[in-house]
């Protein structure tokens, strides 16, 4: 059974494969294969998740991919243990309903085909993402899922804004890539392996440790800061939500974004034994967090809302795993995974129904489509962390974990209370109140069954995957994820009362302003124009980098190119191409050489040729006289 | 005096006995000439096989007989068998290279190849002279028939041109080696090389250091030799004779009378001023670099092919005598090997142009445009020659370059290896321009057009030569590396 | 069976001589002939592998006769594992190459005689163990590229021709006075590279960094280093399509393969003492070619800059002289940017052919109107940026793995490299690939049989090498760690 | 010392060489020239003799070479005078200065 795990992946990879180059003129023959294999993937990944479940053993199975001696072993295989059991339940659950509801909504599209196996490719790599038992393993997939990312969020390439989409996504992630590979290189030369036990070993035993450790945490955490679109590099998400809706659901919510997450849940040993890389990760975190928590507050773009909300409940579990939440950190991500991928569905379907992203030309689409509508409403219960809804559980683990960093604790429930607030009001401007666009209101219906299955099915999970974590039950959620040893907090019962409150004041505060209308929101955004204008904005990150980064960038290449189109080959030309300058290439070196920032060894070499030449003058008691001169010269100089 | 013997008097004349087969020829081929009893036609082919059997002769000598003779003034050694073979390999193929431009003269038709035949018996009297007075003479008969020659276009403003500088220039240089060779004379008391070589020792040993005058006569004696190689600074002559004369003798000039000043050259300074080496070595290093600078930097701009490889050839002579800094049998071998090389790619490169402009009449650099279209296996040729001028490998040219630089390393002169292959680089492009304009216009020029046979021929051997010397040299090193260990005392 | 390698050589001579003597206008003959005779060669090479006994460091196939007694000079040949990936590069992309330029019309018979002698002369470098045919090769090899460019070469070929020509000669010449010297230092005189490497020990310092220096110039020019660079975007781009696959496919490789196989063995101390302004070296090429190729408008002279930063890595992993991994990482970038480039220029080819336009601006929407093209050229453009799961990655990823125990920062630095190369070949793909059919693109045509063919094995070499490297290493490896071991770090 | 010795000849014949060589830079009508040429040869002529009486008064080797030189340069002097007129052919004059239409 779990030996042959490493199967899971490849039954997406083959339909990738077959797609690629047999079917791909078959749009029916495709999505079932695609299909097909990940719902096998998806039997099989449950039915490893119980065996492993009643037997905490973890299980390893590795070959030598390369052997080169010490300066390069690196053997590759895989890991199960519950972790990994679980995100491979969440990637395979999330998938396989992802290219269900495709069928819906992709109907139609003209390379439908290729959209599957798309989605194959990303399956595939994902999971070998999590079943990976080595960071070297881990970062294949990891580059995999980001060109699976790439391709499609420029799916529909011919639009500009998209394709743009795609190549910032990928760029920015590799640069948070960067410090992956450094982190590895570090790893790697401070302990002589990469598989996570052997790593885990060592710094477990002190030999990887110190400021050298903190350094390569640190690096590596720049992985997941840029996969899991955590501050300085979260702009990549919003941006990504030009691709296909379910592709934002699967990939830019549930799966992918939480690939950093993982990263930093898997290697928290390495953080652990890193206290400054812990707390930086936690700031880092919980400043994500806030952020975005407070951008999702005023933007009207219903899935940018939704990817503000990603990146703030990343934010959140990434500062839980920073603050050594464990179970906190991974529960929620499982709990999010299935909510959230609710939400886009959701979203997707209104999307669908309206042909619109905009929240101020919807309004009133419940009466329209209800499944959606219900479905969506539950999974917002769900992040606003409402009783007995599996948010509420997982929420309650993280705020539970900041519990002696009062500060934290603060920002935790503030950004609580905002997830509340913003959730609410996309679902009060979305389903209720009146139409504000009344032609599309019209044309709007209910999306067809293979849609709205889906999100029935993961609005269940929604209810019912926090339960895992019943205080009640022996040790919780971590019994399933457990690390080393299970340590599970305590359920916290004035904890749990309190951000429940905070939650419900979020939803009652948008239920005021949205529904109600007893405060008016476009008063409180014109007396406060500059907070409004910057949140807006998004705090004007993306054109601090336009400005900053990316036009210098532009100028310093074609700077470079000047340099060395004139300034090196210009040396070259005057060193080596003798008389290219002026004999055949003159016109050509008139218009490159006008500086004249080339007076190198060639010119000399044609100018002195072309100057001793005069010595032959043609008259032969001149060359008599050289001669004659030649010798007095050798005889002085002799 | 040492009584008349016959053994020796036969042992003698045998030796000479190439000279003299060769001289006897020429005087009847020169004859019948001027009697008007033969078309020149004839007298072509007759000069050729008179080469032949003289070849024949010389083999048949080296087989035969060896050593000095003639008391000391004449050696038929290796070197001079080396040489000779190069000098004759250059006559044939100059005489064969002439058939069309001598049919083309008005007058004087079969005197040319009599010339010529002089003129090679002076240079190869010159490769096997051992005495100062001797090769005085060998190299004033291959000289002044070469003033002739060189003016032989007698309707020709250029060629009238070329020979009274050459002749006048000549005159010059001749004054100033007899000069030297009669100090050297005064210092030593003697004529013969091996002689001078003693004296100069002896009194090297006596005194601790070389008499006062020594270096002055070996300067006017480089001098002199400089001429005849048109080595910088005494190469002036050489590109306005070269391109007044007519091509095939600008050709014999650049390789057959090279090759024999150069053995001239190499006997004397390697055998005769060997114990004065600390006098000459660095000049000979010097004048090297500045004849591999100022013939390649002035080849570049030059427009005439003719003028062109003129300035080459300056530069070839330097890299020569890049070999002769090392002053042993390494040194010697690359020279004679460089010198080898030399015949074959200079001498087709010339045939290249003649065969041009028999056909365009023109030597111009610039009308070579498109010439890949027009004669493939002219521009064939041509490309071939003057990439084994540029040193390219599998070439000779390339081989004689790795030598003459093998010899300067091992001596330590980097830095004149270094201007060596700094200007090669220069040499490279002014070849591969020729090569360029050859080959590289995409659109057709006017009609193509054949080679003479007898210049397919030459062409056809100096391309097999280049080859063979660049491909399988074993042989060929061998044979020269055994002349040049014979007669050069190693160090 | 003997002569393997003599065969390999020198095929493709006999080739080039028997199409000289075709009627020129038989172009189907003529090709004819050139495929065989670069295909005959790509078959022995399949028997060398399979002969080729990988687990020693031994030269295997080796011939010797001696050519000019009175020089020293031997015909000597010998292939070990640093050789036998090269030559099988060489004769792979000779063949597929050939195939590539079945499109030329334009004096035939002549462009296959300077095919087939320069795929002569690439062999004959990477089988020589006696430095006079090592040289001999090196420079046989310019000869024929001068003509390909120079005759088939675009618009400013004349100038692209005799640069090129001039630039490498005037590198090689200094490795001819390092040769010199190393001949005259030895007792008894030799010329041999394996009795050389042999009395590495006995160099003084000298004398080591003397002559590290003047191989490097000339082996710096051809990879090409940093400031060295400049006659490789003119040659590339004014090259006809298939000279500039072998250009960028095999005659890059041989600074490198110079340096592993003379440089490196023979001056252990000089090697040591240069490895880290090799690494520096390494890094600015990366960096600034990939900042340079951001600032290109034309399609191939961006792949052509892609390739100054790509050999930087390789630069980069064999300056951790110590490390088995930074080597072998080298060895795999030179494969790889073999297999990668090669495939992308036939790739740019193949658009210019049908637009006779390379301008970046000059297309947009590809993957609308030629899908299969777009399909495999994004392939390879992801290999070079070195994704995953193709060889680029996995030779980035040895040379980083290698040298950073050695220069951490330095490395460190050069890793954005990786960045820097996405950023520009995506910014590429984006203007010629996606967004709406525009310009060129109306036109064009997909991608023929004969080129898929041509592009095919690439392919799958590439991702082979890239699924399992072992493949490769396996080959490689005792002999570097060989070379290891001679260094000495 | 007595009378005239050796360095008298050797300095006489150097400075005869060097009016040669003024005159051969300085004539600008070609059979000037030319008998400045003979001028230098004489000069060696002269130190030729003069060795051959105080160097090696037992052989004649320096005369010997100075007949020689005498008849080497009347056959070069019949050339060059050939060649002077048909110089005079083309340029209906002798200036030496003229003669340069090959140059650079």
């Amino acid at each position: 059974m779990l030996s042959y795990a490493w199967l899971i992946p490849v039954f997406p990879l083959c339909s990738m494969a077959v797609i690629m180059l047999l079917t791909h003129r078959n749009r029916v023959l495709s999505a079932a294969l695609s299909i097909t294999a990940v719902s096998i993937s998806f039997l099989y990944a449950w039915a490893i998740a119980f065996t492993v479940w009643g037997n905490p053993e973890v299980q390893r199975f590795s070959f030598d991919w390369l052997n080169l001696g010490p300066s390069m072993h690196i053997p590759i295989g895989i890991q199960i243990d519950g972790l990994t059991a679980m995100m491979l339940i969440v990637v395979t659950t999330v998938a396989l309903m992802v290219q269900i509801y495709s069928l819906g909504y992709m109907h139609g599209d003209p390379r439908f085909s290729r959209y599957y196996a798309f989605l194959s490719l990303f399956t595939m790599a994902m999971l070998t993402l999590v079943l990976a038992d080595n960071f070297f393993l881990m970062f294949v997939a990891w580059e995999l899922v980001g060109l699976a990312s790439y391709l499609l969020i420029g799916f529909w390439f011919e639009k500009q804004s998209a394709s743009d989409a795609g190549k910032k996504a990928f760029i920015t992630t590799r640069l948070g890539d960067l410090g992956f590979i450094i982190g590895l290189l570090m790893i790697y030369t401070g302990c002589g392996t990469l598989t996570f036990g052997g790593v885990f070993e060592a710094v477990k035993t002190g030999a990887l440790g110190g400021a050298f450790l903190t350094t390569a945490a640190i690096f590596l955490f720049g992985g997941a800061i840029g996969k899991s679109a955590q501050v300085p590099l979260h702009v990549w998400l919003p941006d990504a939500m030009e691709g296909p809706t379910p592709v934002s659901a699967l990939i830019h919510a549930a799966t992918m974004v939480v690939a950093g997450v993982y990263l930093v849940a898997r290697s928290l040993t390495i953080f652990m034994g890193a206290e400054t890389a812990a707390m930086t990760v936690a700031w880092i975190g919980i400043i994500t967090s806030l952020m975005a928590a407070s951008i999702g507050l005023v933007q009207n773009d219903i899935k940018r809302v939704l990817a503000f909300s990603t990146v703030s409940q990343l934010g959140y579990m990434i500062m839980a795993l920073g603050l050594g939440g464990f179970t906190a950190g991974t529960f929620h991500l499982m709990t999010h995974a299935f909510f959230k991928s609710l939400l886009f569905l959701g979203a997707g379907s209104v999307i669908h129904a309206v042909h619109t992203n905009d929240i101020r030309e919807m309004g009133g689409l419940h009466s329209k489509m209800k499944t959606t509508s219900i479905t969506f409403l539950i999974a917002a219960f769900a992040i606003a962390g409402i009783f007995p809804l599996s948010g509420f559980w997982s929420k309650d683990e993280i705020v539970a974990a900041t519990l002696g960093h009062p500060v934290f604790t603060v920002l935790t429930l503030l950004v609580a209370f905002m997830t509340a607030f913003y959730m609410f009001r996309l679902y009060f401007l979305t389903f209720t109140g009146t139409p504000r666009d009344k032609h599309k209101f019209e044309h709007a219906h209910e999306s067809p069954k293979v849609m709205t299955y889906p999100l029935i099915f993961l609005a269940v999970l929604s209810v019912v995957s926090g339960w895992i974590g019943l205080p009640w039950l022996h040790h919780g959620f971590s019994s399933v994820v457990f690390h080393e040893e299970p340590h599970h907090a305590e359920f916290h019962y004035g904890l749990a009362a309190i951000s429940l409150l905070v939650g419900l004041s979020g939803i009652g505060l948008a239920y005021l302003m949205y529904y109600k209308r007893r405060i008016d929101p476009d008063r409180i955004a014109t007396s406060m124009p500059g907070l409004y204008n910057t949140l807006l904005n998004k705090y004007y990150f993306d054109e601090a980098y336009e400005v900053l980064v990316i036009k210098p960038y532009y100028v310093m290449c074609q700077g470079w190119f000047w340099f060395d189109q004139h300034i090196i080959d210009g040396l070259v030309n005057g060193a080596g191409a003798f008389g290219v300058l002026w004999g055949r290439f003159q016109r050509w070196a008139d218009e490159t050489f006008v500086d004249g920032a080339v007076n190198g060894i060639g010119w000399l070499t044609r100018g002195f040729g072309a100057t001793i030449r005069y010595l032959q003058t043609g008259s032969l008691q001149n060359y008599a006289f050289i001669v004659f001169a030649a010798l007095v010269i050798l005889w002085i100089l002799r | 005096m040492t009584p008349f013997n016959l053994t020796q008097f036969y042992a003698d004349w045998a030796t000479i006995l190439p000279e003299c087969f060769l001289l006897l020829w020429a005087c009847v081929i020169t004859g019948a000439a001027v009697l008007g009893r033969t078309d020149e036609s004839k007298s072509g082919t007759f000069a050729i096989w008179t080469i032949i059997g003289t070849l024949a002769t010389a083999v048949w000598v080296a087989v035969t007989q060896d050593g000095a003779a003639f008391g000391g003034t004449f050696v038929f050694d290796r070197l001079a068998v080396v040489f000779k073979e190069v000098i004759l390999a250059g006559v044939i193929l100059t005489a064969a290279a002439s058939v069309g431009t001598v049919s083309r003269l008005r007058a004087h038709r079969g005197e040319y190849y009599g010339m010529i035949l002089f003129s090679a018996v002076g240079m190869m009297l010159m490769v096997s002279a051992t005495e100062l007075l001797t090769l005085y003479i060998a190299l004033e008969l291959s000289t002044v028939t070469l003033f002739v020659l060189a003016a032989y276009h007698k309707t020709n403003r250029k060629s009238a041109e070329a020979g009274l500088k050459y002749v006048i220039l000549g005159g010059i240089s001749s004054a100033i080696l007899l000069y030297g060779v009669a100090i050297l004379y005064g210092l030593t008391g003697t004529t013969e090389l091996a002689r001078i070589s003693q004296g100069i020792q002896r009194q090297f040993m006596a005194s601790g250091s070389f008499p006062p005058g020594l270096a002055l006569a070996l300067l006017l004696i480089l001098a002199g030799f400089g001429f005849k190689l048109a080595l910088a600074p005494f190469h002036m002559w050489a590109p306005d004779v070269y391109e007044g004369a007519p091509t095939p003798i600008t050709a014999f000039l650049s390789v057959a009378s090279k090759a024999a000043a150069l053995a001239a050259f190499l006997r004397v300074f390697f055998v005769g001023g060997q114990p004065a080496q600390l006098i000459w070595i660095q000049a000979i290093a010097a004048l090297a670099a500045l004849a591999m600078i100022v013939g390649n930097a002035t080849a570049i701009v030059q427009t005439n092919i003719k003028r062109m490889l003129a300035y080459s050839s300056v530069a070839q002579i330097g890299y020569m005598l890049v070999g002769a800094v090392a002053l042993d049998p390494w040194g010697a071998t690359s020279i004679s090997y460089y010198a080898m090389a030399y015949l074959f790619a200079n001498m087709g490169a010339f045939v290249c142009v003649i065969a041009f402009a028999e056909r365009t009449g023109s030597e111009e650099i610039s009308d070579f445009s498109g010439l890949s279209r027009r004669s493939p296996i002219l521009a064939g040729f041509f490309a071939l020659f003057l990439l084994s001028l540029a040193g390219v490998p599998p070439t000779a040219g390339f081989l004689a370059k790795y030598y003459v630089f093998a010899a300067a390393i091992q001596k330590g002169y980097l830095w004149l290896v270094l201007v060596g292959v700094a200007t090669s680089v220069v040499a490279l492009y002014y070849y591969a321009t020729v090569i360029m304009k050859m080959y590289f216009p995409a659109e057709q020029t006017e009609g193509g057009f054949p080679v003479a046979r007898t210049l397919t021929i030459v062409l056809a051997v100096s391309a097999l030569g280049v080859l063979l010397l660049g491909i399988l040299p074993g042989p060929v090193v061998d044979w020269i590396k055994a002349a040049a260990q014979s007669f050069v005392p190693p160090t | 069976m003997s002569g393997l390698l003599s065969w390999m050589i020198f095929l493709p001579l006999i080739g080039a001589i028997v199409a000289l003597f075709m009627p020129k206008d038989n172009h189907r003959l003529i090709r004819g002939i050139a495929f065989v005779a670069t295909l005959l060669p790509l078959i022995l090479t399949v028997v060398l592998l399979a002969q080729y006994d990988p687990s020693t460091a031994e030269f295997q196939f080796v011939e010797k006769a001696a050519w000019i007694p009175g020089l020293n000079v031997n015909y000597h040949l010998g292939a070990d594992g640093i050789a036998v990936p090269m030559l099988a590069l060489t004769t792979l992309l000779s063949f597929l190459a050939a195939l590539v330029s079945f499109n030329i019309t334009k004096r035939v018979k002549e462009y296959f005689a300077f095919f087939l002698l320069l795929e002569t002369g690439m062999l004959g470098v990477f089988s020589s163990l006696d430095f006079f045919l090592f040289y001999v090769f090196w420079e046989v090899m310019l000869v024929p590229m001068y003509f390909l460019i120079g005759i088939w070469g675009g618009p400013r070929k004349e100038y692209a021709a005799i640069k090129f020509f001039l630039y490498t000669l005037f590198g090689s010449i200094f490795m001819l006075v390092a040769v010199l010297a190393l001949y005259f230092t030895s007792t008894p005189h030799s010329l041999s590279i394996i009795e050389h490497i042999q009395r590495a020990p006995q160099m003084t310092r000298g004398f080591q960094l003397f002559a590290f220096v003047f191989f490097f110039i000339a082996f710096a020019i051809k990879i090409p280093t940093l400031p060295f660079h400049t006659w490789l975007p003119d040659a590339h781009v004014e090259a006809p399509t298939a000279v500039s696959v072998l250009l960028a496919g095999v005659l890059l490789k041989m600074g490198t393969y110079g340096l592993l196989r003379v440089s490196f063995p023979m001056f252990p101390e000089a090697t040591r003492f240069f490895a880290w302004p090799m690494a520096i070296l390494g890094v600015a090429g990366i960096i600034y070619g990939a900042m340079v190729c951001m600032a290109q408008t034309d399609l191939k002279k961006l792949v052509a800059y892609s390739s100054v930063s790509h050999m930087g890595y390789c630069l980069v992993g064999m300056a951790a002289v110590g490390s088995v991994a930074g080597i072998s990482g080298c060895m795999f970038q030179m494969v790889s940017h073999g297999l990668i480039t090669g495939a992308l220029f036939t790739l740019v080819g193949v658009i210019y052919d049908r637009a006779h336009t390379r301008e970046i601006s000059a297309f947009g929407g590809m993957w609308i109107k030629v899908p299969v093209y777009s399909g495999i050229m994004i392939l390879f453009v992801l290999g070079s940026l070195g994704l995953p799961g193709l060889s680029g990655f996995v030779s980035e990823f040895m040379v980083f793995l290698g040298a950073f125990p050695y220069f951490k920062i330095t490395v460190a630095i050069g890793v954005v490299g990786v960045l820097l190369t996405a950023a520009y070949f995506l910014r590429m793909i984006q203007k010629m690939f996606l967004g709406p059919v525009a310009g060129h693109s109306e036109g064009l045509t997909e991608i023929n049989f004969r080129e898929i063919v041509a592009i095919t094995p690439l392919a799958i070499l590439m991702i082979a090498i890239g699924v399992y490297p072992a493949l490769l290493s396996d080959l490689i490896q005792p002999t570097i760690e060989n070379l290891v071991r001679l260094i000495g770090a | 010392m007595e009378g005239i010795g050796l360095t008298h000849y050797l300095t006489l014949s150097a400075v005869v060489f060097c009016i040669g060589v003024f005159g051969m830079l300085t004539r600008r009508n070609a059979v000037g020239v030319l008998m400045s040429i003979e001028l230098m040869f004489n000069a060696v002529n002269i130190t030729l003799v003069a060795f051959a009486r105080y160097v090696t008064p037992a052989t004649i080797t320096g005369q010997v070479v100075a007949i020689f030189t005498i008849a080497v340069a009347a056959a070069e002097a019949t050339v060059a005078l050939a060649i002077v007129l048909l110089i005079y052919q083309h340029h209906r004059g002798i200036d030496v200065d003229r003669i340069n239409f090959m140059k650079w």
